[in-house]
């Protein structure tokens, strides 16, 4: 199952109640705010790398971009509008907003 | 009124995601035209506000952030933004498109304390 | 005192609408003078006329308009309202369409300003 | 595949609205076929006629229109439309008002259902 | 179609607050006509929609909470509450309207694994 | 400076927001689903009485009422909408969202 996340791990838990529950090894991918979590050398950082030991993290490019966010942390996959349908075509989906 | 109003905006949420930011930037631009003393403060999410950098193109969304840099003109210069909220989200004053100063969380505690009002975006 | 009140958000999905009209109540029947409602963001929702809650609910946008009848100036932010398809031909009572610079006044003139929000 | 997609926000105060339509579009553009969008929530206000935005903003209400043309089921719910102020009046082109029995049936229709909202 | 589906309605939100919770519900109940494998699950702030004892008379909200009760005459069964969303917020099973299985986090993992569609209220 | 603060504190880094900011002495309103923090017995009760030991902390009754939250952490003051008045008489406010 594919894990969306949307909202900014600063003023939310959506994205620890998504790693709470999802499978090991599932997709998980930051749109919209969530993609703040994406960029290297904040206080998330390690908490990204933690999360990453035990899911594929992505972040839509898009909205990377809107937000002016252009250093990802090493082993988050960018992924366009094509490749989050590509994403959807493999996996059932969920939202956590 | 005689007298001038001390008035604070608190800019504290992401750009984009929510249009609390711009549409809270839309009130201080008219707000300048009022003469009255203004000052527009960035906290939490909303030091990404004004990150520079920003390409909504692709994402098929209105770019705001321009519009901060014309606060100068608008007579608007008290500009502050919190630094631990810019430190745990990576950036320094070199990331930022306008001319903010970097405060502490006690300077931004007298800020506030010092208002008429304070209006949350 | 003179109170002012900003709300952000619309009704029914949010609680901020509800908690700011019971709010403005509150200090109505304590004797104050509301010196405006400005409705900013999706809280220019809170001003059609074509809402039609279910019988057993309260009608938030029939209430402020009860609040707007007693004298109390409601504003719609016009730039808000255009971006969310609110105009004067679907206005309910008691509500006025008007530009940023009544929140201005608003905060100027009140003694108390509060605002109704979420995120 | 077949996509179903639920809106669940408003237009322009959430990117919800953003990201779904970006979605459906590439997701048309690969040849997938969606079964229907639903618009649930705050998302219902993103259905009506009456939205006008700025000139260099881009025209949610319209973008959804205009997938609305070019076949796409774009369903209202009514529940959620009324106490909100949306009704056949106000809809916007390519916009159809129905009940949560269309949710239902999208969500088994689909191979894949994608939800955007936010909280 | 021939093939029954199996959705799962997730209730992540509190009741009040946001409407979500109560939206959600109501789709639940027309999805019950429709035959389908339904499953509802509350997990976070969700568990606060079955809560007890809520009395919305003064704060003016139409109180929705009873209608979780119907849920078994609509052949809504399969209700389930995560262990620890409800403990960190100090209730138990007998805080709850409803009769819903309390169940760990890797059961509801396992769980949303199944649904044909997962929708997030 | 009066703070309200209206998001659960289970799901938002809202009050956290507020506490940093907040001058301490003043007066913290929980209102809407914010008044799920008042509630005794939880995982964030510990959290709410060191808040309180640096502010004075005020939760909506009518908004308790609302959800049932009748258990309310020994010192947190229940105030109704005229008291919330009340507060916004001695006090300017802001809001946390």
């Amino acid at each position: 199952m594919l894990h969306l996340v949307n909202r900014s791990p600063y003023v939310s838990t959506s994205l620890d109640s998504c790693v709470k529950f999802a499978k090991k090894g599932s997709p998980i991918l930051l749109i919209e705010d969530a993609v703040y979590g994406a960029m290297a050398g904040t206080a998330l950082e390690k908490k990204m790398e933690s999360i990453m030991k035990d899911f594929t993290v992505y972040a839509l490019k898009e909205d990377l971009l809107a937000r002016g966010v252009t250093n990802v942390i090493a082993g988050i996959k960018e992924v366009d509008y094509t490749g989050f349908v590509e994403l959807i075509e493999e996996h059932k989906p969920t939202t956590w907003t | 009124m005689s007298d001038i109003s001390k008035i604070m905006i608190m800019m504290r949420k992401a750009p984009y995601g929510t249009i609390y930011s711009f549409e809270g930037l839309e009130s201080v631009l008219i707000m300048g035209a009022y003469e009255q003393d203004i000052t527009i403060i960035f906290v939490d999410d909303g030091v990404y506000s004004i990150k520079k950098g920003m390409d909504t193109s692709a994402a098929g969304i209105k770019d705001f952030s321009p519009t901060f840099r014309v606060l100068e003109m608008y007579d608007i210069e008290k500009l502050y933004v919190d630094k631990e909220s810019m430190e745990a989200r990576g950036l320094t004053a070199d990331d930022l498109i306008v001319g903010a100063e970097v405060v502490d969380t006690e300077t931004i505690t007298k800020l506030m304390e010092e208002q008429d009002v304070v209006l949350p975006f | 005192m003179k109170f002012g009140v900003m709300v952000q958000e619309g009704p029914y999905q949010h609680e901020s609408s509800d908690s700011a009209y019971q709010f403005v109540k509150a200090a109505m029947e304590k004797g104050h003078e509301i010196v405006g409602v400005f409705f900013y963001h999706d809280g220019v929702i809170n001003s059609t006329k074509l809402t039609d809650p279910q019988q057993d609910d309260r009608n938030i946008v029939k209430r402020w308009s009860e609040i707007g009848e007693k004298g109390v100036d409601l504003v719609v932010c016009i730039a808000a309202a255009k971006r969310r398809g609110i105009n004067d031909d679907v206005l309910a009572p008691g509500f006025r369409i008007s530009g940023l610079g009544q929140l201005t006044e608003m905060a100027i003139n009140a003694d108390r300003f509060v605002t109704f929000g979420a995120s």
